[in-house]
């Protein structure tokens, strides 16, 4: 546990950990989906850890990927909330819960 | 012989023509047919009985004759047919039945004429006549049951043939299940049988047990008892007697026809018939000897008191039964038949007098209410008093030889095991005798001759024709059949041949236990015995009748006294040993109460409430899981972690084992 | 690990931390995206430190730039007279689950990583391996871009352009306005965002 | 140092199914963007002609061998190709009762046929893929479009919320197998199936890898409604347009499944150990979950979703055998489950208005009277949901319990039997409804259709818009009844006889 | 040797009900005569057929008139159907059965009358499939086919608490037949062993299953069968379903639908699984005995009409378990001869019932009372197939329970002792019931305007009442079919239990020797 492949690993993980935690307990859609952007970094972060590690350029061009996806589901997501909630007077999650049981 | 099966198939037809189309037969054509295919069962039965005294006919070895209308049942080794077997038991048994029906059919076309339920009546009785005959000639266990059953259907029937009333629909009901109770053993008797004989023909049954087989006597005997349950029940033995004083409900024919000449002597039949199986079993035909020797005293007693005039005649009838098992049991099959075979023509020829009675006074049955009978209705009287004598044992008539015959054979008897047995039997026989004589003449007074106490606005008066003709030949019957079993003490004095006896014996094998045999030649000792037995038995049938003239004629109302010095024997005895409240307590009751339990508690409550608290363990489950779906993403969010926690424990769990 | 990594490492993954954590703590939407931006920045420090300049450009072109561009626009458009930010976290039971469970998940991961082992075999493909420590030029990636991962390239585009079919669709104003005047709330310029 | 790969044009013909609809997408933009055709018939038929196309197009070109492309990141071979073939039907179904539909809800925007196809091409796409991060991309492009259809009925609020929830809670799951995909690469050192296979046996501690495929199944498992990463199911399919739900709800199983039998047969088959009893524990859990959530469901929609959990429940039972064979089992589960929910839909979606799309159980009371074809149209759906024989759903149910039952898990096959038994009740319901209950008077019945207690319990779950007035006889939705039609001869035909499909799926297993 | 008939004539007899029925739903009349006559033409069409198979039969120890054809040969399940001496009876039972239901409908079913007469035609072509099909899948396939029809008819059409009713015929159904469905899968999996797996019982009867497997096998066939009989203690659907079927369905539940449980007892329980069943013989005849008794104690206190017959219906299926598991051709004859019997009187109790039921709206026994006066008529044709129900002697029932308890009495005294109690008890409350019906004056002047059976009616119940006369005098041509049938599976019976029954060394040697048996036998499969 020396390297900083390693130091990357737990840094992506706990970045991950914390990305989670932030989908559980806010309530804000966007706040939500922000801790989700952080999820994709922390997995982006692995990839590149991982590239070096393995002295390989692949892992830097599945990050590159999985940019690209993230910020298509930001722009999904963005607009998705942003229809969701324009007319709502609360922005909350809790609110958006007509279906249930 | 082979025209056998028409006295069954004769009776059958008219109760088919009578029972589909008697809507819209006149009621004479009816009554003609019904009586006709009776008369033509009985032609049937009577030629056989001529072909068989000619020896017409192959015989088979035992002097039996078999013949096969068609193959019943037969399935991989199990064979019952429609079979009948012929030979003097079944040829008695058909004649007397065949001829005492006719009569009683030829009776009641003059006692239902008024009925709304003509042509149903005559369907039954004419069912009745064919199941019996059946009953009577069929050659194995089985087809035998068929008829048992089937005149067991026809007692509920006609029991229970004014509908309209509860009464009789009771005792119909009561008649049906006591005498299942006693046909359920006689089914285990069968499978029994079946199970070690691997036969349930007569004939080849005897001719097994005829040799000398290796079967347990326990096993005999139980056999030999779970048949004779199904003779209790049908001949109304104790414990099972109950529903026969019950069955006096229906209409009066019907009580002579089935609840006094015929049916309820199906289960001595029965007995004799398996003579040769009864006889591995001493200690079983001891039970039956002392069934029958308890019954026939213990009926009697109850009849003492009893005002109705049929009930009077169905305890007696119980007690006359108990006579034959008596003797049966006591090996003397040929005696019991015998007395069968007076006790059809004395009953039957009771009952219709009886019938007669109740016809003029109206449908009533209570003896206190009549009285001086005999001014109004002579000729029925003097039919009542022919029967009666002749079942009280007053010399010379039928009763008197029959039950001498009874009584002889006890006294005589030596079971082996309990030598001392036949005498203490004799004793109750003789009891039994001198109460028969009392409560049959106490009848006789309280309805011909003591002071009339019926409505005076009545005019009884003797029945029609058709209804005093068969009485008539009956009574011709209760005097003269008696001399066809002449005991050895007439044959030897008068030297007039027994001609019943060794008729019967051909098939009723002489049986070990007892030291009687009839119709051997006997010595002097023997002829000194039998003279004891027959003075006493003819001291207490005077004893009886002196005693009834005693109370009723004598000392007339001291009845009243004695009622209330002995109130609580009186009582018991009038509400016949509380044994019916009993039965009722212990099986009905109780039996309703444990079915509501299984209904509600059980099946309801156990069974299918174990079913339904599943449906409902599983619904309520259902609602509980769906509450984890709370709508919000958080918590679904949770749901994917925790179930990324549980996969990776899984998978490390596979990895660290 | 040398010293100049460590150095550079370990301020930027203690940065990283505190935007990720601030990003959850923060009450304000605003200040949460602000915070995730550091975080961003940070990690494109760190890419730096792993060799992958490319990607560290990237990352902050593409995320600090256009990506948190866009939430700070989305977390504007709520902000509206009467609404409040304050409810933004959950119950303190659903906090304390939640953090449960990260604990429990953060922990068994790091169990995994110290019983784990990374795999240390040269990668197979030639091409795209280079010398350890050295930073892979930019037309070599270019190439293994295009070659070997043209395929999850050209799906990229694919899934771009539904991207933005979906984004109009849902951002549209609707045709009907009735909806919205039952709820009375006015209806704001829309703007369409795609890529 | 760079080799640039020859890429083989002549072998992208059998993309041309693919092609062709990426080609029919962009068309539909343009045309839509030039305000050409701007009428959801005209869209409609345009979309359905291109699947046509593509389906001659896959038909022609068929790979009755295995081929390779984009250097092995994609391999078409006989069992994507029948895949294909399924989805490639499904859509067009799909997309025939989808124009009137959205003439119905009065929807705008013609921005539905090109998501939804894309969305197709996605799923198709997914099986073919070898390698982790196309797959990733492909359930991407899969995902994206399906979460804007769900939030398509933007003026009802329930499918915006459906589509939200599904966005947030889909883009949470693909953070997981963005980081699976990662750890993977990591302890494996490739994201390529065929050099996973090769290099596990090199990986010494197996718990990075492990961590990476529990992140990666996670994400799938998302898709597929596994327990417990179902929870967004009950609430899209209610709240998502019928269409979409009943597309969604065959096709994206369909695609998912094969894609994780491929990736667990071909990238991690060596350690299948590791991963079978997961699969019986998820399934007994999804098993169990789906079938009690639906017992009390008045909502059809909602008590289809949890059924379509359930039926994962059962499909993944036949993952705990580690042979290839079993997808013919599995895969013939898929289609006959999806035939007959979106045969399901495609009735459903006829009932829709502007103001909702759900459909409660009071709602479809006395339909047997209304309707009687439909409800017996119904009925055959149910029952190929239940197993009941001469429906596809017996027979499919029949085979994957053999093949569980033959690897030696005959507890799971009696679970499997108890959930079946448990999901009788509730299908009953709502043939109960359909047939039996009489369309007027509400809820006065239910001390009837209790049985123990187990109540409908419809006090706290009642529509806002009742449906009751949109059930109304005489209906004319001619397409829906055509598609129900095809659906039911389908599900009819494959419950007597499936050999051919049966023969194509053993000999083109995975 | 497979005789393949020219004419497939078992499956024209399958699918004459169901064509009728297609013909029906997609006839466009309204009107109701076309239905109700096209219906009853269409079930006296298979009643004929069905009779007319009857001088084909040649040796019924095998199957007669059989029909292969392969179906699903990746499944292993081919379409195979025959007949024998066991399900010829069932079969003509069921045609026989139909008609008058049919018949008798006419006057009972006054709404949705189309789908009605639909359903019981696709219920018939399910029943005579379940009695004809040899192959387990295509029996399960029929078997499960009979679902749906009997719970519409029951949901309905039924009174009172008919969807709960319905609802538990089916839940209890299900999970019988699905845990049957796990047995097919066993012993289509283990079958495996001995050549291409197959579900064909043909085939399969002649491999040697061990007996650990086959216990587990039987039961969860049993378990299927067992429900439907119904044995005690899965017995509480039925009373439910019957009390709330319209009267055809309760004839129909009664009279055939029982019988599938029963047949599958035999055919399939202790024809696959002999020495299972004769491992479990004892508890299996315990259990119907149970069965006579406790629903028989539980009659006498029924105040529901319908409720009585129907609790009298699970004593009579006590009666068939009991022979079935006597494992003897006599009980085994007898139990046959009383599934037809028990069709039979049941079928028409619940018919005259429902005529009852239709004329006064109540099944209450405490509201009838006197009805022999009003209605002559049917208290005759009640008391007839009343003393059928009872057993008498020289009507049907009786040769059933008679064979069944001499042949149960073969093999165990004191069970067979105690389900001879049982004729006790139905008389008991039988008689007890009938009285309080019939008997007594007619009080209430709903019932004293009652009026008697129609023309209608009469013909509906005289064909029943014909052959409970029949059967009772003559039931030689009946136990003469079913014998070879029963002594084939009576012969693999005995052939199992001489295995099972030495002692481990010799069994041991004796499977072995069993196995090589086999292994040729397989050898000639596969050829």
């Amino acid at each position: 546990m020396n390297d900083i492949v390693d130091y990357s690993v737990v840094l992506s993980l706990l970045l991950f950990s914390i990305g989670i935690l932030g989908v559980i307990v806010r309530r804000h859609p966007i706040v939500m989906f922000m801790a989700i952007e952080l999820m994709l970094n922390a997995g982006n972060l692995l990839f590149i850890a991982f590239a070096r590690h393995l002295a390989e350029v692949n892992g830097q061009i599945y990050a590159l990927i999985m940019m690209a996806v993230a910020a298509a589901e930001v722009a999904v997501g963005l607009a998705i909330i942003v229809a969701l909630y324009k007319y709502r007077a609360e922005v909350d999650v809790d609110a958006i819960s007509a279906f249930k049981g | 012989m082979s025209y056998i099966h028409l006295a069954i198939v004769w009776p059958l037809v008219g109760a088919s023509v009578n029972g589909l189309f008697g809507k819209w037969l006149p009621k004479k054509l009816a009554s003609f047919i019904a009586c006709f295919s009776v008369l033509l069962s009985f032609l049937a039965s009577f030629l056989a009985l001529v072909m068989y005294l000619m020896g017409i006919g192959a015989l088979g070895p035992s002097g039996q004759y078999i013949y096969t209308l068609y193959s019943w049942i037969n399935v991989s080794g199990f064979t019952s047919d429609f079979g009948f077997l012929v030979d003097p038991l079944s040829l008695l048994m058909a004649n007397t039945v065949s001829f005492v029906s006719f009569l009683i059919h030829v009776y009641s076309i003059g006692y239902m004429e008024k009925d709304e339920g003509f042509t149903r009546y005559f369907t039954y009785l004419n069912l009745f006549v064919a199941m019996m005959m059946l009953l009577v000639t069929s050659e194995n266990l089985v087809m035998m049951f068929v008829g048992w059953e089937g005149v067991g259907l026809c007692s509920y029937l006609l029991i229970g043939f004014w509908y309209r009333n509860k009464a009789p629909q009771r005792a119909g009901v009561k008649a049906f299940v006591v005498n299942r109770v006693g046909d359920f053993a006689f089914l285990l008797g069968i499978f029994l049988v079946y199970a070690i004989f691997d036969t349930v023909r007569f004939s080849e049954l005897a001719k097994i047990l005829g040799t000398q087989v290796s079967i347990s006597p326990y096993l005999m005997t139980v056999i030999a008892l779970l048949l004779f349950g199904g003779a209790v029940g049908k001949s109304a033995q104790f414990p099972l007697y109950v529903w026969l004083p019950d069955a006096m409900e229906g209409p009066t024919p019907v009580s002579a026809l089935i609840h006094a000449a015929t049916m309820v002597t199906a289960g001595v039949y029965l007995v004799a018939r398996l003579n040769f199986l009864f006889t591995w079993s001493q200690f079983a035909m001891l039970i039956v000897a002392v069934i029958g020797a308890f019954t026939a005293i213990f009926s009697a007693s109850m009849a003492l008191v009893n005002n109705d005039i049929k009930r009077v005649l169905a305890y007696s009838t119980i007690s006359q039964l108990g006579y034959m098992f008596l003797s049966a049991g006591l090996g003397a099959y040929p005696v019991a038949i015998f007395h069968l075979f007076s006790n059809a023509f004395m009953k039957a020829l009771l009952f219709l007098s009886s019938g007669a009675v109740i016809h003029a006074l109206n449908d009533e049955l209570d003896m206190r209410r009549m009285g001086g009978l005999a001014k109004y209705m002579p000729k029925t009287y003097a039919n009542y008093l022919i029967g009666a004598m002749a079942i009280s044992g007053i010399p010379l008539l039928a009763g008197f030889f029959s039950k001498d015959a009874i009584l002889y054979s006890a006294y005589t008897s030596t079971p082996l095991s309990f030598p001392s047995v036949g005498k203490i039997l004799w004793i109750v026989g003789v009891l039994t005798a001198i109460l028969t004589a009392y409560y049959m003449f106490r009848q006789i007074y309280l309805v011909f001759l003591t002071p009339p106490r019926f409505n005076p606005s009545l005019h009884p008066h003797d029945p029609p024709n058709v209804m005093l003709v068969p009485m008539w030949i009956l009574s011709l019957g209760s005097v003269l059949v008696g001399y066809l079993g002449l005991p050895v003490l007439f044959t030897s004095i008068l030297g007039v041949p027994n001609v019943l006896m060794p008729f019967l014996n051909r098939v009723l094998h002489s049986v070990t236990v007892t030291a009687h045999k009839v119709g051997e030649p006997i010595s002097n000792k023997e002829l000194v015995g039998e003279a004891i037995v027959t003075l006493v038995s003819v001291i207490s049938a005077l004893l009886g009748l002196f005693l009834a003239h005693y109370f009723y004629k004598l000392r007339y109302g001291i009845t009243e006294k004695l009622k209330r010095i002995f109130k609580e024997p009186y009582l018991t005895l009038l509400n016949k040993y509380y044994v019916d409240e009993f039965y009722n307590g212990l099986f009905v009751v109780n039996g309703k109460r444990f079915a509501d339990f299984l209904d509600a508690e059980v099946d309801r409550g156990v069974v299918d409430g174990f079913a339904n608290f599943i449906a409902f363990f599983i619904g309520a489950l259902g609602q509980l899981l769906r509450s984890l779906q709370t709508g919000l993403i958080r918590n679904y969010a949770w749901y994917i972690c925790v179930g990324a926690i549980i996969l990776i424990v899984l998978l490390f769990r596979g990895v660290i084992t | 690990m040398s010293l100049l990594e460590a150095l550079t490492f370990f301020p930027l993954a203690i940065l990283a931390v505190i935007g990720a954590v601030g990003m959850v703590v923060a009450r304000n939407p605003v200040h949460s995206a602000l915070f995730l931006i550091l975080n961003f920045f940070a990690l494109a420090g760190i890419f730096l430190t792993l060799l992958a300049p490319l990607l560290a450009v990237l990352q902050v072109i593409v995320y600090a730039g256009a990506i948190m561009v866009l939430f700070l626009y989305a977390v504007f458009f709520f902000i509206q007279p009467g609404q409040r930010f304050t409810l933004a976290y959950s119950l303190p039971a659903q906090a304390l689950l939640g953090s449960l469970v990260i604990i429990v998940l953060f922990t068994l991961m790091l169990y995994t990583l110290y019983r784990g082992s990374l795999f240390s075999v040269p990668s197979i493909g030639a091409a795209e391996s280079f010398k350890r420590g050295e930073i892979f030029p930019i037309n070599a990636f270019g190439s293994v871009l295009f070659s070997r991962y043209l395929l999850p390239f050209e799906l990229t585009s694919l899934l771009l352009l539904s991207a933005m079919i979906g984004a109009v669709v849902m951002t549209r104003a609707p045709r009907n306005k009735n909806i919205l005047q039952k709820k009375g709330i006015t209806t704001e310029a829309q703007g369409s965002k795609d890529e | 140092m760079t080799q640039i790969q020859t890429i083989h044009l002549g072998s992208f013909v059998f993309l041309s199914p693919l092609l062709i609809l990426v080609a029919c997408v962009l068309l539909l933009i343009l045309l839509d963007a030039m305000k050409i055709g701007r009428s959801f018939k005209v869209q409609g038929t345009m979309s359905a002609l291109s699947l046509l196309f593509a389906l001659i197009a896959l038909a022609v070109f068929f790979p009755f061998n295995p081929v390779q492309l984009f250097g092995g990141a994609v391999i078409y071979n006989g069992f994507t190709a029948l895949i294909n073939a399924s989805l490639l039907l499904l859509l067009l179904l799909t997309i025939v009762i989808s124009s009137p539909y959205l003439l119905k809800v009065k929807s705008e925007g013609f921005e539905y046929f090109p998501l939804i196809i894309t969305s197709a091409i996605g799923m198709m796409l997914l099986p073919m893929t070898r390698e982790l991060v196309s797959l990733i991309v492909s359930i991407e492009i899969l995902s994206i479009p399906l979460y804007i259809l769900s939030g398509y009925n933007r003026h009802i609020e329930e499918s915006k919320e459906a589509g939200f929830k599904y966005f947030l809670l889909g883009a949470f799951s693909s953070s997981f197998l963005i980081f699976g995909a990662g750890l993977i690469y990591g302890s494996t050192g490739s994201i390529w199936l065929s050099d996973i296979a090769l290099n596990l046996p090199l990986v010494e501690e197996k718990f990075l890898l492990l961590l990476g495929l529990a992140m990666l199944l996670v994400g799938l498992g998302f898709k597929l409604a596994i327990v417990p990463f179902h929870s967004w199911v009950p609430d899209v399919y209610q709240g998502a347009p019928s269409p979409v739900v009943g597309f969604m709800a065959g096709a994206v199983k369909l695609s998912v499944l094969s894609a994780l039998l491929v990736v667990l047969f071909y990238g991690f088959g060596l350690i299948s150990l590791y991963w079978k009893p997961i699969f019986i524990i998820l399934a007994v859990l999804t098993m169990f979950l789906g079938n009690f959530g639906a017992l009390h469901q008045m909502s059809l929609k909602r008590l289809l979703a949890y059924s379509s959990i359930s039926h994962v429940g059962y499909i993944i039972t036949g993952l705990v055998i580690p042979a290839p064979a079993i997808s013919t089992a599995i895969i013939f589960y898929a289609i006959s489950y999806a035939v007959a929910v979106l045969g399901i839909f495609a009735l459903l979606s006829m009932w829709a208005t502007e103001k909702s799309d759900d459909v409660y159980l009071d709602d479809i009371r006395g339909l047997s009277q209304k309707e009687p074809l439909v409800a017996l149209m119904l009925a055959i759906f149910l029952m190929s949901l239940i197993g009941v024989p001469i429906t596809a759903g017996f027979l499919a149910k029949l085979y994957l319990f053999y093949e569980v039952y033959r690897a030696g898990y005959v507890y799971l096959v009696i679970i499997a039997i108890i959930n079946s038994i448990i999901s009788v009740y509730y299908y009953f319901r709502v043939i109960t409804a359909m047939y039996i209950l009489p369309a007027a008077a509400p809820s006065n019945i239910e001390g009837d259709v209790n049985f123990a207690h187990a109540a409908l319990n419809s006090a706290n779950q009642s529509n806002p818009f009742s449906a009751r007035a949109r059930v109304r006889s005489q209906e004319s939705a001619p397409l829906n009844l055509l598609v129900g039609y095809v659906c039911l001869l389908i599900s009819v035909a494959l419950g007597i006889a499936p050999r051919l499909i049966l023969l194509l799926l053993n000999i083109y297993h995975i | 040797m497979l005789y393949q008939a020219t004419i497939p004539i078992l499956s024209i007899l399958i699918f004459t009900p169901l064509i009728g029925a297609l013909i029906m739903l997609f006839s466009a009349t309204h009107s109701i005569k076309f239905h109700r006559f096209f219906s009853l033409t269409i079930s006296i069409i298979a009643f004929l057929i069905s009779v007319g198979i009857l001088p084909f039969l040649k040796d019924l120890g095998t199957f007669n008139l059989e029909e292969i054809y392969t179906w699903l040969p990746q499944i292993g399940a081919s379409y195979h159907l025959g007949i024998d001496g066991i399900s010829l009876w069932l079969v003509l039972l069921t045609t026989f059965l139909f008609p008058i239901t049919i018949l008798y409908s006419f006057g009972s079913v006054h709404f949705r009358e189309k789908e009605y007469y639909i359903l019981l035609l696709i219920t018939e072509t399910a029943l005579l499939g379940t009695f004809l099909a040899l192959d387990l899948v295509l029996f399960f396939f029929f078997w499960e086919g009979v679902l749906i029809p009997m719970y519409l008819l029951i949901g309905i059409w039924g009174s009172g608490k008919r969807i709960y009713a319905a609802m538990k015929f089916v839940l209890f159904t299900v999970v019988g037949s699905l845990f049957m469905l796990v047995g097919i899968i066993g012993i289509f999996v283990y079958s495996n062993q001995f050549g291409p797996s197959t579900f064909d019982f043909v085939k399969l009867r002649n491999i040697p299953i061990p007996l650990e497997l086959q216990t587990w096998l039987f039961l969860a066939f049993t378990l299927g069968f067992a429900i439907k009989v119904p044995t005690f203690p899965v017995h509480t659907w039925l009373p439910d379903a019957h009390t709330e079927a319209p009267t055809a369905g309760s004839v129909i539940l009664a009279g055939v639908l029982l019988k599938m449980g029963a047949y599958g007892l035999l055919r399939f329980s202790v024809g696959l699984f002999p020495a299972a069943a004769i491992k479990f013989s004892p508890s299996l005849m315990a259990l119907g005995v149970v069965g006579i008794i406790y629903a028989g104690i539980i009659c006498a206190v029924q105040t529901d009409l319908k409720r009585l017959v129907a609790y009298s219906s699970i004593a009579h299926m006590g009666f068939i378990v009991l022979g079935i598991f006597s494992m003897n051709s006599i009980a085994q004859s007898g139990a046959v001869i009383q599934m037809v019997n028990h069709g039979l009187s049941t079928g028409a109790l619940f018919l005259l019932v429902g005529m009852l039921y239709d004329r006064r709206h109540t099944r209450e026994i405490a509201e009838f009372g006197g009805l022999a006066i009003p209605m002559p008529v049917f208290y005759n044709f009640f008391l007839v197939v009343m003393l059928s129900s009872i057993g008498l002697p020289a009507l049907n029932g009786f040769i059933g329970e008679f064979l069944i308890l001499l042949g149960a009495f073969q093999v165990n005294y004191y069970l067979a002792g105690v389900g001879t109690f049982g004729v006790i008890l139905s008389a008991v409350y039988f008689l007890y019931n009938f009285r309080r019906v019939f008997h007594g004056e007619c009080y209430s002047s709903e019932n004293r305007l009652l009026k008697d059976l129609n023309l209608r009616e009469i013909l509906a119940l005289a064909p029943i009442v014909l052959m409970i006369f029949l059967i009772g005098l003559y039931p030689r041509p009946f136990l003469k079919r079913t014998e070879p049938s029963i002594n084939e599976v009576v012969m693999r019976v005995n052939r199992a239990g001489a295995i099972l029954y030495l002692s481990p060394t010799e069994r041991a040697q004796k499977e072995d020797v069993s196995k090589l048996i086999n292994l040729n036998l397989t050898e000639n499969l596969v050829k």
